[in-house]
């Protein structure tokens, strides 16, 4: 039975999601729904506990109908899709223990989109197959756009739609690079297209790399993508929220790494993608400054921490690629706990805008848990942010340009999440400070978000337990092997951090004296809509080929 | 230069087109369905072998053109009427909540 | 929207059509055709025959049918595990293309009068 | 009503000197003969599949794999139009 693994994977929550949809028929007994549920959420930590004693030997690969590898479709299991599969296992049940007692009404419904929401994710980190991968990136579209709907306020029907129309325009550009690809090569497979890509005409792989680069941007929000993202991510339930910026975002940027390793072989790519990062980088941090709902803020900095990533992918070398890979995982964990916090804040006071919260200290683990949180997403010493954000610097020694715009952002970031703690819970003239009431968010809010806060603790503390079992297999398996000595701990840098938080608060004075032209500026932004931006990326697609050089052959 | 495979592309286009220029959130839905005829119309194209047969074989004769884009669009039709469905009953939805299609005043 | 006309020309017309896709399930695997195909167009006589003849006559089938679609999911999903139980592969071929057809066939059949149902009926529920 | 028009005419040169680039760059014709690696096994190989209609051969046989999640897409989609049309207005 061992080596039918990979397919357990999806088949788990798929049976689990069957048998629920046959019980929506006959009963509404929710707790045997949720038994049903958390059973098949639980079970994947035993497959991937059996993976990651196999994977010391070999990769693991499956030849779904027995055919044979270039012919068939092949699931593989190696060591980028192993630390995916177990990010979303870990998520997966964290936010179903938090959705048990935040979703209210289509109880059933709502596990079974879950479900299978969680079955498409597994899916995609298990293909080892191009037109498969676009399947299950659909299938886990249509889940999200639906479980968007399950939001709080009408805004979520626009969310959704303005996902749904840009989502299936880059599954088109997905499809038309496939197209190209099976024109070229005549191959579908994966690890076939690694030797054959770099053998098709110049031209013909910027083609292919620019339809792609189009589908992987607008899957993972990078700039001028991105306009989908902060209304779907923001207006989606709490649990949801947290998933769709902890991992359907990072889909794309798993997409981006396989096609990476085709080894296209084109001129300026290096710059191209460094640029895109920055700009996604800053552009995501000066959309958060200028918001005042607690949700769009953290969707907001989903936008820049993307960028870090493709900062980190883009240098194409082992440490920015190991970076990259850590600050994805990093992201997940710290970005849902920021998600799942700001969801107990709405659940308390039932409110989205900051200004309106006057939590005082009536919420005392939810705050310390938020600053843990807010700590991790600044890259301060002790906490995980800070081990991906020392790679990426690290490896961006030749770009003096692209490592200032990290450190803006650095800023950037705390500024934005002080203005959330100083209006959230500090500035609060009503209520007296010695008659406060305890009024702490629910048991299984907590559980989940303490388990986050512990990921994120425990990542910082010991980085290289965690570097060297999980991320570094990762990126030795996409880029050739080079020795990793990196000290994390270091006086001057953590002196660095701590100036970057004094400036950042700085900062944030400075942007509240001028909140005229702030509101003057989200205004415009808010008036972008969606066909210009469509036009707007075409437009970028344009300027990207020609910096290749696509008519230079 | 005028074949099969060139007009998916322009018809791709096309769609690409009506969807940034529409403002009805029904006409964009159509423009997404000519995007992905337009596909179809591509790798069908792909496929295509000159003086060869289609691809169900009951003599000795190997001489077809290439089946699998061909199942490949089968899978991709399918997916797309969903992704349509699922468009039009948020769509309805929209309509219910704002009282309006129009994409701009949706606010 | 019934006519006599319609319901006329539809009570000849949706033998021949059913009888059409059910040979193109059946028949899929060695002549032009296959499940998903046949299966739209038995779903489309089903259609003409709820345009004719009114949306009474199916409304009442509405949980069998959404049941008959669950089903066919988890067929197709026992078909791939009949592979894992021979001691072959997840969907290993066992000679049986048209089983898997007729299955398939039913599911998006099922599936596509399913959509249209739910649709009309909402525009019914609005027009009240 | 002129700047909508102006509009419309940037955008058709934008999307035409897109599909100018890509066109020109690739250079696609129709193929002579069958040059996929897969797809000549598949003509070759498809008697083991029982089916004599080499595409129903590939769907429910080669990659059938593909079809499960094609069929998964439709099932989250019935019941996801269920689930909206069947929802109460409650907000």
């Amino acid at each position: 039975m061992i080596e039918h693994l990979p397919v357990f994977f999806l088949l788990t929550p798929l049976i689990a999601a069957v048998i629920l949809s046959i019980t929506n028929i006959f009963s509404k007994k929710e707790f045997i729904q949720k038994i049903i549920a958390a059973s098949s959420l639980a079970l994947p930590f035993y497959f991937l506990y059996i993976v990651f004693q196999e994977l010391n030997t070999q990769t693991i690969s499956y030849d779904v109908g027995g055919w044979l590898k270039p012919y068939g479709i092949t699931m593989v299991i190696d060591e980028l899709s192993f630390i995916l599969l177990l990010v979303t296992a870990i998520l997966g049940i964290l936010t179903f223990i938090y959705s048990i007692k935040y979703v209210k009404k289509e109880v059933g419904k709502f596990y079974f989109f879950f479900l299978l929401l969680m079955s498409g994710l597994n899916g995609i980190f298990l293909s080892g197959d191009i037109f498969n991968l676009y399947i299950f990136f659909d299938l886990t579209i249509i889940c999200s756009f639906i479980l968007i709907t399950f939001g709080e306020d009408r805004y979520s029907y626009k969310g959704s739609i303005k996902y749904l129309v840009l989502g299936t325009l880059a599954s088109l550009f997905f499809l038309l690079a496939i197209g190209f690809i099976y024109a070229e090569t005549g191959l579908l497979n994966l690890e076939y297209l690694q030797n054959s890509i770099p053998l098709i005409s110049m031209q013909a792989q910027i083609i292919i790399f620019t339809l792609l680069l189009a589908a992987i941007g607008i899957k993972s929000a990078i700039i001028p993508f991105h306009t989908w993202l902060v209304d779907a991510h923001s207006t989606a339930p709490i649990p949801i929220s947290a998933l769709l910026s902890g991992i359907i975002v990072k889909a794309g940027v798993y997409l981006f790494l396989r096609i990476n390793s085709f080894g296209f072989d084109i001129p300026n790519i290096k710059e191209v993608i460094l640029f895109l990062g920055a700009i996604t980088a800053v552009g995501g941090v000066v959309y958060a400054l200028i918001q005042w709902d607690i949700k769009k803020i953290t969707a907001s900095h989903t936008i820049s921490q993307i960028g870090i990533v493709f900062i980190g992918i883009g240098t194409f070398s082992t440490i920015g690629i190991t970076g990259g890979i850590s600050h994805l995982v990093n992201h997940a964990f710290f970005k849902a706990l920021l998600f799942l916090c700001a969801g107990a804040i709405i659940y308390k006071t039932g409110n989205k805008d900051i200004r309106e919260h006057k939590i005082g200290m009536s919420m005392p683990i939810t705050l310390v848990l938020y600053i843990v949180g807010i700590l991790s997403i600044s890259g301060i010493t002790p906490f995980n942010g800070f081990i991906s954000k020392t790679l990426i610097e690290q490896s961006l020694n030749n770009y003096p340009f692209i490592n200032s715009m990290l450190i803006f952002t650095s800023i950037g970031t705390v500024a934005s999440f002080s203005k959330i703690i100083y209006y959230s819970f500090l500035k609060n003239r009503e209520i007296k400070f010695n008659n406060f009431k305890i009024n702490e968010a629910p048991l299984l809010f907590l559980i989940p978000m303490i388990a986050l806060a512990f990921l994120c603790l425990f990542i910082g503390i010991m980085p290289h337990v965690w570097l060297d079992t999980f991320i570094l297999p990762a990126s030795y398996s996409l880029s050739s092997f080079f020795s990793l000595n990196v000290s994390f701990i270091q006086p001057a840098s953590i002196f660095k951090e701590w100036l970057i938080v004094a400036v950042g608060i700085l900062i944030l004075f400075l942007i509240l004296r001028i909140s005229s032209v702030v509101d003057h500026i989200r205004d415009k932004i808010s008036k972008i809509k969606v066909n210009q931006s469509i036009l707007f990326m075409i437009i970028t697609l344009i300027i990207i080929s020609l910096i290749f050089g696509v008519l230079n052959y | 230069m005028i074949n099969g495979i060139n007009i998916g592309i322009v018809l791709f286009l096309i769609g690409l087109y009506g969807i940034i220029t529409n403002k009805n959130l029904i006409k964009i839905i159509m423009s997404i369905g000519i995007c992905s005829n337009g596909i179809v119309l591509f790798f069908i194209s792909i496929g295509y072998v000159k003086n060869a047969f289609s691809p169900i074989i009951d003599s000795a004769t190997t001489n077809v053109v290439d089946p699998v884009p061909q199942a490949l669009m089968l899978t991709m039709i399918v997916i797309n009427l969903c992704d349509t469905a699922i468009a039009l009953a948020i769509t309805v939805w929209i309509y219910k909540k704002f009282g309006t299609i129009n994409i701009e005043e949706i606010t | 929207m019934t006519s006599r006309i319609i319901k006329t020309i539809s009570r000849t017309i949706i033998p021949f059509i059913f009888l059409f896709g059910a040979y193109m399930i059946l028949f899929g695997h060695i002549s032009p055709g296959g499940g998903f195909q046949g299966g739209v167009i038995v779903s489309m006589g089903i259609i003409l025959a709820v345009v004719a003849y009114g949306e009474d006559i199916i409304e009442r089938y509405k949980s069998e049918i959404t049941l008959v679609e669950i089903l066919g999911v988890a067929f197709f999903i026992f078909a791939g595990l009949i592979g894992i139980f021979v001691g072959k592969s997840f969907f290993s071929s066992f000679n049986a293309i048209w089983l898997l057809n007729i299955i398939i066939g039913v599911k998006v059949c099922s599936g596509i009068v399913l959509f249209y149902m739910l649709f009309i009926r909402w525009e019914y529920i609005d027009n009240d | 009503m002129k700047k909508n028009m102006l509009f419309n005419l940037f955008v058709l040169l934008v999307l035409g000197f897109f599909g100018f680039i890509v066109i020109i760059s690739t250079q696609l014709s129709y193929s002579t003969d069958l040059t996929s690696i897969i797809s000549t096994y598949y003509v070759e190989n498809f008697s083991f599949t029982g089916a004599l209609n080499i595409v129903v051969a590939i769907l429910l046989d080669f990659r059938a794999y593909d079809t499960l999640g094609e069929i998964l897409v439709i099932f989250v989609t019935i019941s996801g139009i269920s689930l909206l049309i069947g929802r109460k207005d409650d907000f």
